[in-house]
């Protein structure tokens, strides 16, 4: 089976700074892949340059087989790609309701699990807050929101950066649930989270990056078994 | 030689004027032979685009950088001014082809600058007699809130008003608006005799438009000075058919004098369309061309020129003219009436007016 | 003032305040809700009108059409402009700062007046109303008031009523003011924002034509008329609160009102009781009317 | 004597430059975009102008300082309101205090109306009866705007150093932040209102000085414009953007509309600078001042070019 | 426990029709970690954001020290020695981490009408930047513009600047949000460090970290103070695991 995305040898530079260095990655369809590494050792960039937001100096990135190194973040997106954004990227001039029905489309194969309803029923905290502008919400809010965002887009991959900063742990506990329901539905799943043991018990497989270097990629459960590499790349 | 700058609008909304004005001044000198009194005619040019703003500067240019010994410009009264004194302050001659502004003439006045043109005030005034002779007691004036609406409305109501007339209302449009249908209400409610118009290009376009299309004609005629209705008569249409205006000529003075310029202008420039500006500019170089005679050309002698020039007689297509003392044509001011897309005459409404020019020590 | 003279005065007012907001209604989009400060906006305008004064002629002989057919083809024509427009020009400017876009657009401004001057002249020309509007109705007893107003009082609402639809019942509206706050994001989410901005560019410079093209029969075509629009039409777009069509709506009517009120009860300081109001405005409420989101 | 014209030139340009530097310590420094600067130009040369005696020459001791400070007050009145407002609300508030002192000269006998007025006679620096200073001539009147320019680019740029200018900085890039550390940002940005005023004052006195003659244009939008301009071609992250801005942007229109080199083309000048300035904008995303920086990257390398498509925004 | 440094009393504050808090008051003393923890949208910002004076209460009262600043403004508070941080990310990315820090310090420094020495050359603000960079772990990025750093390292900034005033009152917004393991662990230290002279209060989700670290806990829920007691006592309160905690506790 081929795999849904792949990244040959990725170079990735900001402007004369060199962020990833030969990096090789893959998720296979309705696999959960965890991605851990201290501050600023790329993880975003590898992110962004998947999607097509930065563009790689060198390398190939082949999203279903095809080659989609020089697309655009938008056709990226239209192969099942979801991105919940560091930061959230909420539109602070559109109102909750407006924030989740502009992302609203079904998604490859006229797939249509999530619909503006199921959305709101996993975040009823929304529902509460339709008519606010985004700027408004409060901060656990709009991290609620920019995943039912990308929930909206009806995505087969899901990429979570951070998806779970400033969430009560009742939410965060909703969320990985969530994870886990959306991973039952054979959405596959890329996961950056600063807590690194619930992204082990929730991943099929991770890679460490340290200094845009992949270090390490292994089964979760193998990694979960080696304190002493988390010690090393992580600092716990 | 002779160095001739021209300042004149070449862009915008004057973008026309200045070049007639331009080509009718060149025409003379080419109907001279191509010299002045024996000098080559040497020509340059600054659009001044009609910004006063950029008035000093653009005199500059043709003052110290190209040293013409002589200015032509411009269209626009406020960069006129600028020029002016430029002009004064260099000591350079300046023919005013356009500009009306009062002042120029009036407390502004200097040895050296001269104007083929006309004052506001005159056509304004002109009107008056005109009005009152139609037996019209009471009127309203409507211009843009500037100088030249000012003093045109002005000139119109110190004829009116001498003549037993009365100014019932002044109203005013901000300039450069053009939303006059709450003042076109107005009028309507003050039922006036007679209304006083002055406005220029655009404006004056809007302003007939409307003025007809609320049917106002037909119980308040309309008077206006004349560039109401000069230059704009093809976008004008219909709607100003009939209107009287004054002004210091007309399409059709028939001539001999007139009717000799018109046909080597056309012939020189087909495309052209010959108006008041042209003769303007045409007389702007019969001015020069008195001046540098009396001097022999030398142009050096600024003083005998500018002495040669207030006494000169020109032989204008408008009728023969003097300058006043301020340097301002004394002239026949010309009703006419539009008919069939020109400015017909229809009498002499003042003969030999000349301006007041108030506050000039000259 | 008498009654009659005080009705009409108010129906001056709408119908200017309605024009007013047609010429905006372009702006809105570009400006308020696309976020490009667009000081050619004005020279659209400009070109709508001057369009329909040069292209009357040939579509009368080619299409066999009269003026509506002739401000289609404006429209048409202004919104392939706006397309390539934004394609060359605009389009890398959205990721600089914003004062770019002031100084290029000003260059534009430069360009499309000189070229105006180029293909067509420095002359005021009239372009005539269709025989079938040309007729007017009795006002008060001296006055009467051209269709021809009504007409564009009428179209106008359309254009307010549509543009209305178009931003607040259709997801276009969400997704260009997303795009304006956030391209990256809008793009992440499946939405080729490039694509969209070019279409609603498009529509932008199309509507600010079509204001030129329905406006040129009263206003006459003449050089610099787009410049002596732009001003008050960001006023129109600044008072409304920016990106809300309802807030620039009533910001046109109000200008029509204290314009033409002002005209008539203050002439001495008319000029500048527009720029007093928004003074005003923006001070107790410093976000416009109706502020967005 | 054509160098008279490029000496007379050359003072146009000190003379926007420091109308565009004061601009720049708002638009570049605190991040205050006014579209109405032209009030304070004007204000303050209709001021000298209409402060000098008729027909003799003024002293500058007091014209100028009068002149600057009537600046002044019209943005201590004005900018407090201004204040209130943000980004393009500020632009537009701006713009309608312009247009308010506009129309005051526009439409008021105050100083001539449409038509403006004359300063016949350049003022002079006088003490008791001793004449110190002569600008009559046109040399002297061009050091004297020179050492106008020195001293306004060195004020300037002494302020900007300075913790006040560090403060402008901050306020610049985030106005949330400097008062949740303890910045009244108000004081700050009226502070920086004034003293932009008093500059842009100071250039309006000169101008009126240079041509001896002031009209309401002076004060019109298109003017505000211009200004802007001038500092957002210059380049806005750099003081002296302003100037190299003023300078550049004057002689442009001059070369374009130089008969000598584009012969009857000259005539459509609008088109070839039009036409400039947007080639300007698409290659110099930070202004003239990138220029330099711009020629030698392309002469040093050619590694690949920054790889961002588009940048962040956060 | 020692000196209470800043109260609030019966605070409440609505937007529109929503009561964002409800009548909560707490104290913040020298010497304590104050945490107030609560669901999404409680009002836990927006309480810090009153008590720095960003947004005004609509009624309650604010005092430091026996001072009545429930009218002083955000700069004037900042002033007598109120630091706070941001939940969402509010440095200046167009300058340098070190000039980040450097012109948070110079507030107290301002001396604007001292113009001889340039803003570079103070000695007291280069110290207190430098200081407080190495405090929150970021001198080694010192040089760097502050809009590249990647988000953890802005996360770190963003406290590097509100130590730099050198505030007595700390008012941390989920200060630990978005940073690794390792950069927790410092933090956590850090606080233990400055809670001896500074009154902290801690917003914060990491229920690890406040647990750890926390003298004295509030917990809000929908605007209003459910409970607040010492560590354990919350721990164990069964009305703050159902509606927070979960099986966190
Ligand atoms: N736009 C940019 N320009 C230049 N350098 C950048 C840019 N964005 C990030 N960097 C640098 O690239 C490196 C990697 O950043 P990245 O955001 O990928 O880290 P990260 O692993 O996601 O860290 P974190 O956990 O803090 O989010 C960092 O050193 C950062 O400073
Ligand atoms: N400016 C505002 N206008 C309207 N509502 C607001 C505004 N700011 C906050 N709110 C609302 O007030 C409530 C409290 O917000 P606040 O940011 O204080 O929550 P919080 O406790 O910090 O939550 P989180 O832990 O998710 O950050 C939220 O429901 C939010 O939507
Ligand atoms: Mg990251
Ligand atoms: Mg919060």
């Amino acid at each position: 089976m081929s795999s849904l995305i792949e990244a040959k040898s990725l170079n990735t530079h900001y402007g004369e700074s060199h962020i990833l260095f030969d990096v090789n990655f893959k998720i296979n369809p309705g696999e959960s892949v965890g991605l851990l590494g201290r501050n600023g050792m790329g993880k975003s960039t590898l992110i962004r340059t998947l999607m097509g937001h930065v563009r790689p100096s060198s390398g190939q990135i082949k999203i279903r087989g095809d080659d989609h190194t020089r697309s655009a973040p938008h056709q990226v997106s239209r192969l099942g790609v979801a991105y919940v954004p560091e930061g959230r990227g909420i539109f602070p001039n559109l109102n909750v309701r407006e924030n989740l029905l502009v992302a609203a489309r079904p998604g490859v194969n006229e797939r249509n699990d999530w619909s503006y309803d199921r959305v709101l029923e996993t975040f009823p905290r929304l529902t509460e807050r339709l008519g606010h502008g985004g700027q408004q919400l409060s901060g656990g809010e709009q991290q609620m929101l920019a995943i039912g965002r990308a929930l909206m887009t009806n995505p087969d991959v899901l990429i979570l950066d951070e998806a779970t900063e400033g969430l009560a742990p009742l939410i965060i506990a909703e969320i990985w649930r969530i994870i886990g329901t959306i991973r039952e539905t054979g959405v596959a799943t890329l996961i950056v989270d600063r807590n690194y043991r619930k992204v082990l018990a929730n991943t099929d497989r991770c890679v460490v990056l340290e200094k845009g270097v992949v270090v390490h990629e292994k089964q979760s459960a193998a990694l979960i078994q080696q304190p002493e590499l988390l010690t090393q790349y992580l600092g716990v | 030689t002779v160095k001739v700058g021209f300042m004149l609008p070449y862009s915008g909304a004057y973008g026309t004027i200045g070049q007639t004005i331009e080509n009718a001044f060149k025409l003379y000198v080419e109907e001279q032979g191509g010299k002045l009194a024996g000098q080559d005619i040497q020509y340059f040019r600054v659009d001044d685009e009609s910004n006063p703003s950029k008035g000093p500067d653009n005199a500059n240019r043709l003052i110290k950088r190209d040293q013409v010994d002589v200015l032509v410009g411009s269209v626009h009264s406020g960069v006129a001014m600028a020029l002016a004194k430029a002009a004064k302050d260099a000591g350079v001659t300046l023919i005013i082809p356009n500009a009306g502004a009062d002042a120029i003439t009036g407390p502004l006045c200097s040895k050296g600058v001269f104007r083929t043109s006309f004052s506001n005030w005159q056509p304004g005034y002109a009107m008056g007699p005109v009005a009152i002779d139609k037996g019209y007691k009471t009127a309203v004036t409507i211009t843009w809130n500037y100088a030249a609406g000012q003093e045109s409305t002005d000139g119109f109501k110190e004829a009116f008003e001498e003549k037993g007339g009365k100014v019932i209302r002044h109203l005013t449009v901000p300039f450069p608006t053009v939303e006059f249908q709450p003042l076109l209400t107005e009028i309507a409610s003050i039922k006036p005799d007679v209304v006083y118009a002055f406005f220029a290009g655009s404006g004056a376009v809007k302003f007939v438009q409307d003025y007809a299309g609320a049917n106002l004609a037909a119980n308040i005629p309309l008077l206006g000075s004349g560039f109401l209705t000069d230059g704009t008569l093809e976008a004008q249409g219909a709607s100003a058919d009939g209107l009287l205006t004054t002004l210091h000529y007309a399409d059709n003075l028939n001539t001999p004098r007139d009717n000799a310029f018109r046909a080597s202008f056309s012939k020189r420039y087909p495309s052209n369309p010959i108006d008041v500006y042209a003769m303007q500019g045409y007389d702007a170089a019969q001015l020069l061309d008195a001046g540098l005679k009396a001097v022999g050309g030398d142009i050096k002698k600024r003083d005998q020129m500018h002495e040669a020039m207030s006494n000169a007689v020109v032989d204008s297509p408008r009728g023969q003219f003097k300058l006043s003392a301020a340097g301002n044509p004394i002239q026949d001011i010309y009703l006419r009436q539009v008919k069939n897309g020109k400015n017909e005459i229809v009498k002499v409404a003042v003969e030999k007016l000349a301006d007041p020019a108030r506050g000039c020590k000259l | 003032m008498d009654v009659t003279t005080y009705l009409i005065q108010c129906l001056n007012a709408v119908q200017y305040g309605l024009l007013l907001f047609l010429v905006a209604s372009g702006l809105t989009l570009i400006f308020g809700i696309m976020g490009i400060i667009n000081l050619a906006h004005g020279s659209f305008y400009m070109i709508g009108a001057y369009m329909a004064f040069a292209l009357q002629p040939l579509v009368a002989q080619y299409l066999g059409g009269g003026f509506i057919t002739t401000v289609l083809v404006c429209i048409v024509l202004a919104a392939l402009l706006g397309y390539f427009l934004e394609w060359a020009f605009y389009s890398y400017l959205y990721t600089r700062d914003h004062l770019q876009q002031v100084l290029m657009t000003y260059g534009l401004i430069l360009v499309f007046e000189e070229l105006r001057s180029i293909i067509i002249d420095n002359d005021v020309h009239g372009v005539s109303a269709p025989e079938w509007l040309s007729g007017s109705i009795q006002l008060g007893d001296l006055m009467t008031y051209p269709t021809y107003r009504l007409f564009i009082s009428a179209v106008c609402i359309i254009v307010a009523v549509f543009m209305y639809w178009l931003l607040s019942r259709t997801r276009l509206g969400m997704m260009i003011r997303a795009g304006a706050s956030n391209r990256e994001m809008i793009n992440s989410l499946g939405i080729d924002i490039n694509q969209l901005f070019r279409v609603v560019f498009a529509l932008g410079v199309a509507l600010a034509a079509l204001a030129g093209a329905i406006a040129a029969p009263v206003s006459s075509v003449y050089p610099g008329m787009g410049n002596a629009v732009i001003i008050i039409c960001f006023v129109v777009v600044v008072i409304g609160g920016i990106g809300s069509i309802k807030g620039a709506f009533i910001a046109a009517m109000l200008i029509g009102f204290v314009d033409t009120f002002g005209q008539i009860l203050f002439p001495q300081v008319a000029g500048v009781l527009v720029y007093i109001m928004m003074a005003t405005i923006l001070l107790f409420k410093p976000e416009g009317l109706f502020k967005q989101g | 004597m054509t160098t008279a014209y490029y000496t007379t030139l050359i003072i146009k340009v000190m003379i926007y430059s420091i109308f565009a530097l004061s601009l720049q310590l708002l638009v570049g420094c605190t991040g205050l975009i006014s579209l109405g600067h032209a009030a304070f130009f004007g204000v303050s040369a209709y001021a000298v102008t209409l402060l000098s005696p008729e027909f003799a020459a003024g002293n500058l001791l007091w014209l100028v300082p009068v002149a600057v400070i009537s600046a002044m007050v019209y943005a201590l009145i004005t900018g407090p309101l201004a204040l209130k407002t943000k980004g393009v609300y500020f632009i537009m508030v701006t713009l309608a205090f312009a247009q308010m002192a506009y129309y005051v000269f526009h439409d008021t006998k105050l100083g001539g109306g449409t038509d403006g007025i004359y300063l016949n006679t350049r003022p002079e620096l006088r003490i008791g009866d001793a004449v110190l200073l002569d600008i009559s001539s046109n040399y002297s009147f061009y050091v004297f705007t020179l050492g106008c320019l020195i001293f306004t680019w060195g004020f300037l740029t002494i302020l900007m150093r300075s913790r006040f200018g560090a403060a402008l900085t901050g306020i610049h890039v985030n106005e949330q932040r400097m008062r949740a550390v303890g910045y009244s940002t108000f004081g700050y940005k009226l502070t920086a209102y004034i003293v932009a005023a008093g500059f842009g004052g100071l250039a309006g006195v000169l101008y009126a000085i240079k041509d001896g003659y002031v009209n309401p244009e002076l004060l019109s939008w298109e003017q505000s414009g211009i200004v802007l301009f001038m500092v957002i071609l210059g380049g806005t992250s750099r003081l002296w953007g302003a100037m190299i801005g003023a300078a550049g942007l004057i002689f442009l229109q001059e070369l374009f509309q130089s008969e000598a080199i584009f012969g009857a083309f000259a005539v459509h000048w609008h088109l070839t600078f039009g036409l400039t300035v947007i080639a300007l904008v698409a290659l110099m995303p930070t202004g003239l001042i990138g220029l330099p920086k711009q020629l030698s990257k392309r002469r040093g390398k050619k590694k690949p070019s920054p790889t961002v498509r588009s940048a962040t925004v956060h | 426990m020692s000196q209470t440094l800043l109260s609030a009393k019966n605070i409440t504050r609505r937007f529109g029709g929503l009561i964002a808090i409800n009548n909560a008051s707490l104290n913040l003393n020298q010497g304590a970690v104050h945490a107030v923890i609560g669901t999404n949208g409680a009002g836990k910002s927006t309480l810090v954001s009153v008590l720095s004076g960003e947004i005004p209460p609509n009624e309650g009262q604010i005092k430091m020290l026996d001072k009545d600043i429930t009218d002083w403004s955000q700069p004037d508070r900042a002033q007598a020695g109120l630091g706070r941080s941001y939940q969402r990310t509010t440095i200046f990315p167009s300058l340098s981490v070190h000039e980040n820090c450097r012109i948070s310090a110079q507030s107290k420094h301002q001396k604007f009408w001292n113009w001889g020495t340039p803003h570079t050359k103070c000695d007291f603000t280069n110290e207190a930047a430098s200081h407080a960079l190495e405090l929150a772990g970021l001198s080694q990025f010192a040089h760097r513009k502050a809009g590249l750093l990647s988000h953890g390292g802005k996360r770190q900034l963003e406290i590097a600047m509100c130590l730099a005033t050198r505030p007595k009152v700390l008012l941390l917004d989920e200060p630990l949000a978005g940073m690794g393991a390792e950069e927790t662990d410092r933090m956590l230290g850090l606080l233990n460090d400055l809670k001896k002279e500074h009154a902290v209060l801690l917003v914060e989700h990491d229920m690890d970290a406040v647990f750890r670290i926390s003298d004295e806990i509030t917990v809000m829920v929908n605007g209003c103070v459910i409970a607040h007691g010492e560590p354990e006592e919350i721990r164990n309160n069964p009305d703050v695991q159902t509606a927070y905690l979960g099986d966190e506790a």
